[in-house]
């Protein structure tokens, strides 16, 4: 860092994106008329000029390498010219303005065992945190894993099965829940499940203080001294286990392969289209933790597409289902045990009950 | 080669495509993957990941961008006793060319573990783990060369991003790619060098349908819509209609306002009752588009779950015309830092300042008058604030 | 209160309701049938075994005399075999077995200048808490002066003219809403807009401190000495005027003619029909209180009245009716201001901010 | 006789039927009533009430029913020095007959200001206005010669009130007037001698239409419903739509559930999607009926304002029948007591506890088994307080 500042230019930006549009996506900027679901992963756009647009749409694990990289650089220059994105789902598109390259394409795709798929009423990509590849607060289960395991599980859904609605699934290794967990239909959230062991000797020397108290979001943290030394201590009885406090103060050690849990989440849906966004709720609170492949977990989550697929109606959206179906109704159709902890108990649990007697038996 | 990775091999199995089969490629020719691959096979093993807690670094002239990491057992997996992550600003909607690819390729490949996520959560390009020394020629290089950018980590704004927009969406509103382009060129500084209460997160969607999911996952979220009437093609329509297409069951019923009618064929839509959802649009592109009179709803306040829990942003300005140099946006977005830096809390996300002074305070702050869109619904209760009273003797 | 115990029975319990049923409401207990509104105020019940009974409902102040309540025994011996009952909101019932002797009543109470209506669609009796009648806390409003006020202006509502579905509304004097503000359709709620002034001489000497400072909704009070005795202080930025101090302990003086207002509310309702039961929101934060009749109160509520009932469907309550257009519709349509005010900011405010884009413009 | 009353006058015009003319007409006669009148002009000029604040009065052997009241002026009205009302508890539904009403009124005749409410907010006779010494002869002879009772005040059990139910109306799922009778029976010497946390109200409706208010009305709304299917008598619909009415604009469409369909002039209902809304009954009177497995919902915890804000209350028993002598009722009151009886703070509505300890804490102290019925939906954050983890050793 002590590099002389002279020869470096600070602060130039992304590049410009307007060099990395296609002609033809430049010729009919902003004049797009309709588009069509050729096929899962396959969309055509037509221009107010008759211009048409193929978009080819690949799954990608998104923790990829160099080489995948330029692999999909040489099908880009083969059959789109030099142009390629990728979506806010972590998809790779290719935008071919000439239709007979569409199936070549895929076909190579195919071959390079790169499924085509994830456009219209199915299984979306799924999103997700980093795990045990870079962060430091993950409950025990890894990202990249449960991710592969679960689109292997529903992969028939990414390129071909149509489901009543698109569904997008998420998972997140901490309650940051960076990978999305509130705004998924299905959403698997990795907890942990006892309150943090504080390390007195290191709060001193690693943690602000304030900051630690303030990180935590029931009040369960106390300012201390022990051995002379500030410190804080936690209320075990108040604590749930966030580890908000952890990544804010190291000292705090929220790690435990033992007792981490895995839940799921259901109904979130961020899109405006027919229901306001809404925020997924809890479905099961605790499911076994198991790598490599977390069989409870998949099983957990298929059971809610495999339901959802049989019950709900054309273009009713996961959440949207549960509410006209309503809960206990959801709870029975996929067996999963309704307890107390799925009565929430936070800020705003009042608002969470059931205020009327509109119930279906 | 590599240690045995029985656990990991298990994901190599079934049909999605594997991280692990990534790995184990760079793993055969750069030591990070390698050390990469070990330690994470015993992660798996051990049900536990093997990271040190936190870790500042970072390059000349930045203080933003780079996410430090070290190995728990440098000894075990030396080559990954370093594993910072790089993050590069992505350019708009996630378009690139081959050639911009291909160098920003080459310089990981001569300065880090080859391994890179397409693309992080807030959009950056994730560049996965590199050595601190190598941090600042790696950087020197992508600028110079390849012309990318950091983009943002802290308490600063963060790497904006926005959906496909005009570029092949007919249904974007406003122009999400050039919005997103000329913000973050904008607020470049405050990007690298972040000194706001806590992260600040804009993301741009063309329209309600909110591709890049705006509403929840940033604290200023511009979301396309239209003033005036859904443009409707009734031949369209018809088209439809007679390719067997059950309109009422799945639009006119579906519509949450109940404002469609079907009459004889001619589709009306009572646009003064519509709220602008899009389904209608969604189920007949063909036939139907937003109107003409085209903006955005800014919001404010999406987060997720920490401290105060998880804020759906909320209007904060119903509509607004977006053209370029969009100034007010621009104005809009120094005026929140600007009271927001200067009474929130450390680490508190602006919605959740919101929550605690009250969205009418804010208002009141930023001198943006009080509006019905703003909210659901006014009070349910009675604990109004007056703010004046007259005393004995005024 | 010395009195010898022997004398008295305690705990005998209310009259036991069987006595006072009709021989046609004994007969045909629970098995009646359907129920028809023949007008405003008249209907009629019939049973499985084909009886019949005529109820014809009465307007009542619920303030009355016991001359008046003689009266109207007078009418429930003559038409009604010496039954009679009230209703949930303070009218007056009559059962008759027979047809006849619906007009005639109605005549006869018509004479008496007691109203017949307030069934079906229409506006029903107001409900009320006592106001400058008999409590201690009371904003400066009277309750009976304000329900006779509204219900004048009101009359043809209550008598005649149909609305799109039942309006109920009610008046409360002060925070502790025993009159029904947040279930009624259209209330009105008198508010104090000044922080109670402490009488350090008296709380020592009547109040106790605990449940004082328990009594504030914002923890505005806070415990001190003046004077070497204990009282309390109230902060001033955060006071909310609510007067629940006061109702605890009278040295926390809240009373204040000058400051006072009146609020008016809209949208609530009881009833788990087709929508559930919703609180009324706040439609006008401040209004002078002008006694004797309280005109600007008066045409306020008659405002949202007029405009529900030009523009509501049938079967529409106020609330849904709000809830269908929008509340941005229906500040433009009433003309009523929207301010700072409106925007809730108690403990749940965040959740009721507006988190979509779905806007009507 | 009396003052001048510019102010009430103007309340005596008008074609509602005046309170003020009610005043006055006791005015004529009674010393109380005169000088509440002049008491009460006094208040409309200045805009402010004139009594004193609280003070405890009662009768043997009771600690409630009674509010104390005392002129703030006594020597402007001395009449009204002491004003202090009487609650009578009410018979079930507001049943009376003639004779039982006479007595109550001599009674007052003799003791009182001759003023009354009929009724309370609470649902009981509210006899308005007497002297300190009057309290107890004036109990004793409405105790001994007109049977009635006090009813509730203070931290107890309150008033039980009850819709007109099964007494005249065809949709009461249950025996409204007997259950509140009875439990009001029950529960005598709690309302008598309060010795709760706070004041604990009961409402008894017989159908969804909830006609007493109990949801928000009471902290432990019973409210009749019905598990099996809603009874349809086709010939009835028929008889509507020949007549005119429109069932698919006013039934159908806003069954909210939208679980109705009209074929051919019948009338389904899928009664497993219907949620018991009572709208399309409410409509079609003739037509249509609860279903015969009648039984009531419980719920827990409405309350207006004071302090926490006001609390719809939230179901507590999704279905239970309902048969004399409703035991399971009267332990489940019990059972709440105890524990509410327990825990609460001073003043703390039951439904403010469970706010404040959480419904899942409530219902296991209660040793109630959770069940989706009790919630809206399931919670949304991830802040779960699971009871139980393993420590090292275990
Ligand atoms: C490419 C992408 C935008 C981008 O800039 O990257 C995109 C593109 C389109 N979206 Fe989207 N959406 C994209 C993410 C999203 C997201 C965000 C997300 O999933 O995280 C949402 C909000 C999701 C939510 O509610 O949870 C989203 C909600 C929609 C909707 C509304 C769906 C609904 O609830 O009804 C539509 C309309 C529709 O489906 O008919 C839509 C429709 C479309 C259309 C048809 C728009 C158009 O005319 O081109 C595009 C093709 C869709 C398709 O996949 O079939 N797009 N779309 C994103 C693809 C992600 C992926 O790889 O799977
Ligand atoms: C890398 C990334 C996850 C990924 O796998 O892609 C990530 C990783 C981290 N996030 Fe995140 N977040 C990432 C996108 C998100 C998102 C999604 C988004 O931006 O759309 C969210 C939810 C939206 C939001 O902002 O609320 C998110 C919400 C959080 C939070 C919770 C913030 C809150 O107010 O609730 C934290 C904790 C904090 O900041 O205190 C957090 C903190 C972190 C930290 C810095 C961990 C920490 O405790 O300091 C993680 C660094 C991990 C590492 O080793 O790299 N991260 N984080 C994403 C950024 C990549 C990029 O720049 O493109
Ligand atoms: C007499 C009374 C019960 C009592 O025991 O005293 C009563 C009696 C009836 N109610 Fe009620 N309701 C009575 C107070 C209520 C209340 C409570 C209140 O107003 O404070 C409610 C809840 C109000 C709310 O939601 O705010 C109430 C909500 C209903 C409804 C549902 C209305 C709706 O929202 O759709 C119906 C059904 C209807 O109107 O079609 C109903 C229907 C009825 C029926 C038709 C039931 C029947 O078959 O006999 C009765 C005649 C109604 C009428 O007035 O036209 N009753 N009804 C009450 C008369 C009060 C009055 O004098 O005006
Ligand atoms: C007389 C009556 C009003 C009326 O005009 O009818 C009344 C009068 C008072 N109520 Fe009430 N309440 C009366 C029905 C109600 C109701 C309505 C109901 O029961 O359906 C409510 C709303 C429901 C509820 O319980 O929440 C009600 C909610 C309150 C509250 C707020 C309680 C809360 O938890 O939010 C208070 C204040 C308190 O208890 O702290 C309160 C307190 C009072 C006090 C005792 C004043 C006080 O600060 O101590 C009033 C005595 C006035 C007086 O001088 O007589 N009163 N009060 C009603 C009782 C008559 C009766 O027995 O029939
Ligand atoms: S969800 Fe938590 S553990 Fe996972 S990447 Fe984000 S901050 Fe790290
Ligand atoms: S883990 Fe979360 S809840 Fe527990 S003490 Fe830490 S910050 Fe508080
Ligand atoms: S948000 Fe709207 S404009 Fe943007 S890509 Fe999605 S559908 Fe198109
Ligand atoms: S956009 Fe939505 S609200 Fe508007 S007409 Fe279409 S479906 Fe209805
Ligand atoms: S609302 Fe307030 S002032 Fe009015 S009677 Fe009830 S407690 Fe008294
Ligand atoms: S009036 Fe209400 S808000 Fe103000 S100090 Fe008293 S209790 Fe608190
Ligand atoms: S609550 Fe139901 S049963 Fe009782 S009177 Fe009203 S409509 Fe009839
Ligand atoms: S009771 Fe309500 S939900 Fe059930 S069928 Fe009738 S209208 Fe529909």
């Amino acid at each position: 860092m002590e590099a002389s500042p002279k020869a470096r230019k600070l602060d130039i930006g992304p590049p410009d994106y307007r060099q990395f549009l296609h002609p033809v996506v430049k010729e009919n900027y902003g004049q797009w008329k309709y588009h069509e679901n050729l096929r899962p992963g396959v969309l055509v756009h037509v221009s107010e000029t008759g211009a048409e647009i193929y978009t080819v749409r690949a799954g990608s694990p998104r923790l990829v390498n160099i080489d995948f990289v330029r692999r999909i650089c040489d099908l880009a220059d083969r059959y789109a010219d030099g142009f390629l994105r990728f979506t806010s789902r972590n998809n790779i598109e290719f935008m071919l303005p000439n239709k007979e390259n569409i199936d070549p394409l895929i076909a190579e795709l195919e071959g390079m065992g790169i499924p085509v798929g994830g456009t219209g009423k199915i299984i979306h990509n799924m999103l997700h945190s980093q795990g045990w590849i870079h962060c430091h607060t993950p409950a025990s289960a890894d990202a990249s894993g449960i991710t592969k395991s679960v689109m292997d599980e529903l992969y028939e859904y990414f390129t071909a099965k149509e489901l009543p609605h698109r569904v997008k699934i998420a998972f997140a290794c901490c309650t940051a829940c960076c990978g999305g967990i509130f705004w998924s239909d299905i959403a698997i959230l990795a907890l942990h499940r006892r309150p943090p062991r504080v390390n007195h000797d290191y709060v001193w020397r690693v943690c602000e203080i304030p900051t630690t108290l303030a990180s935590c979001p029931v009040t369960a943290i106390k300012p201390t001294y022990v051995d002379g030394k500030t410190s804080v201590t936690i209320d075990e009885d108040k604590c749930v286990y966030c580890g908000n406090c952890y990544s804010i103060c190291s000292a705090c050690e929220i790690i435990d392969p033992v007792n981490d849990v895995l839940s799921i989440w259901a109904g979130g849906k961020l899109a405006n289209a027919r229901s306001e966004p809404m925020l997924a709720k809890l479905v099961v609170p605790s499911l076994p933790s198991n790598p490599p492949r977390w069989p409870e977990v998949v099983s957990a989550v298929k059971n809610i597409v495999e339901v959802y697929a049989q019950n709900a109606r054309k273009y009713e959206r996961l959440g949207e289902w549960i509410n006209r179906i309503g809960w206990p109704r959801f709870f029975e159709l996929t067996g999963f045990e309704f307890t107390k902890y799925h009565i929430d108990d936070f800020k705003h649990a009042g608002q969470t009950y059931k205020k009327s007697v509109q119930l279906k038996f | 080669m590599v240690d045995k990775t029985e656990m990991l091999d298990e994901l190599e199995k079934g049909p999605w495509p594997s991280f692990v089969s990534q790995i184990k490629e760079q793993a055969e020719k750069n030591p990070i993957s390698r050390d990469l691959l070990r330690q994470l096979e015993q992660s798996y093993k051990d049900k536990k990941l093997y990271w040190r807690h936190g870790g500042v670094v970072g390059v000349w002239g930045y203080g933003s961008g780079m996410i430090g990491r070290y190995s728990a057992r440098p000894d075990l997996f030396p080559g990954v006793a370093e594993f910072h992550t790089v993050r590069l600003n992505n350019p708009s909607g996630w378009f690139y060319n081959t050639k911009s690819l291909r160098q920003m390729c080459d310089i990981w490949e001569k300065y880090g573990s080859g391994l890179l996520y397409m693309h992080g959560m807030t959009g950056d390009i994730l560049l996965l783990g590199t050595t601190t020394e190598n941090l600042q020629p790696c950087f020197d290089e992508l600028s110079s060369e390849a012309s990318f950018d950091l983009g943002g980590s802290g308490p600063g704004i963060r790497t904006i991003s926005c959906c496909v927009g005009p570029a092949r969406c007919e249904w974007a509103c406003y122009d999400t790619l050039d919005v997103t382009y000329d913000l973050t060129m904008t607020f470049q500084s405050e990007m690298h060098r972040p000194s706001l209460p806590h992260k600040f997160k804009i993301k741009c969607s063309g329209c309600p349908n909110d591709c890049v999911g705006a509403i929840l996952r940033s604290d200023l979220p511009i979301i396309g819509t239209w003033r005036d009437t859904i443009q409707i093609d009734q031949e369209a329509v018809s088209e439809y209609i007679n390719g067997g297409f059950d309109i009422v069951s799945y639009v006119i019923n579906r519509c949450p306002t109940q404002c469609m009618r079907l009459t004889e064929k001619e589709l009306g839509i009572n646009d003064r009752e519509c709220s602008r959802c899009m389904h209608c649009i969604n189920v007949l592109p063909k036939a139907l588009r937003p109107g003409k009179e085209r903006g955005a709803t800014i919001l404010i306040g999406g987060k997720t779950q920490l401290v105060e829990g998880t804020i759906i942003s909320s209007v904060l300005i119903p509509f607004i015309k977006l053209t370029p140099p969009y100034q007010e946006i621009k104005d809009l977005v120094n005026k929140i830092w600007d009271f927001w830096g200067e009474y929130a809390r450390g680490r508190e996300r602006v919605g959740e300042f919101i929550q605690r002074i009250g969205l009418g305070d804010f208002l009141e702050g930023m001198g943006i008058e009080p509006n019905p869109y703003m909210v659901a619904h006014p009070r349910e209760n009675p604990h109004i604030k007056f703010e004046e009273y007259y005393r004995e003797g005024d």
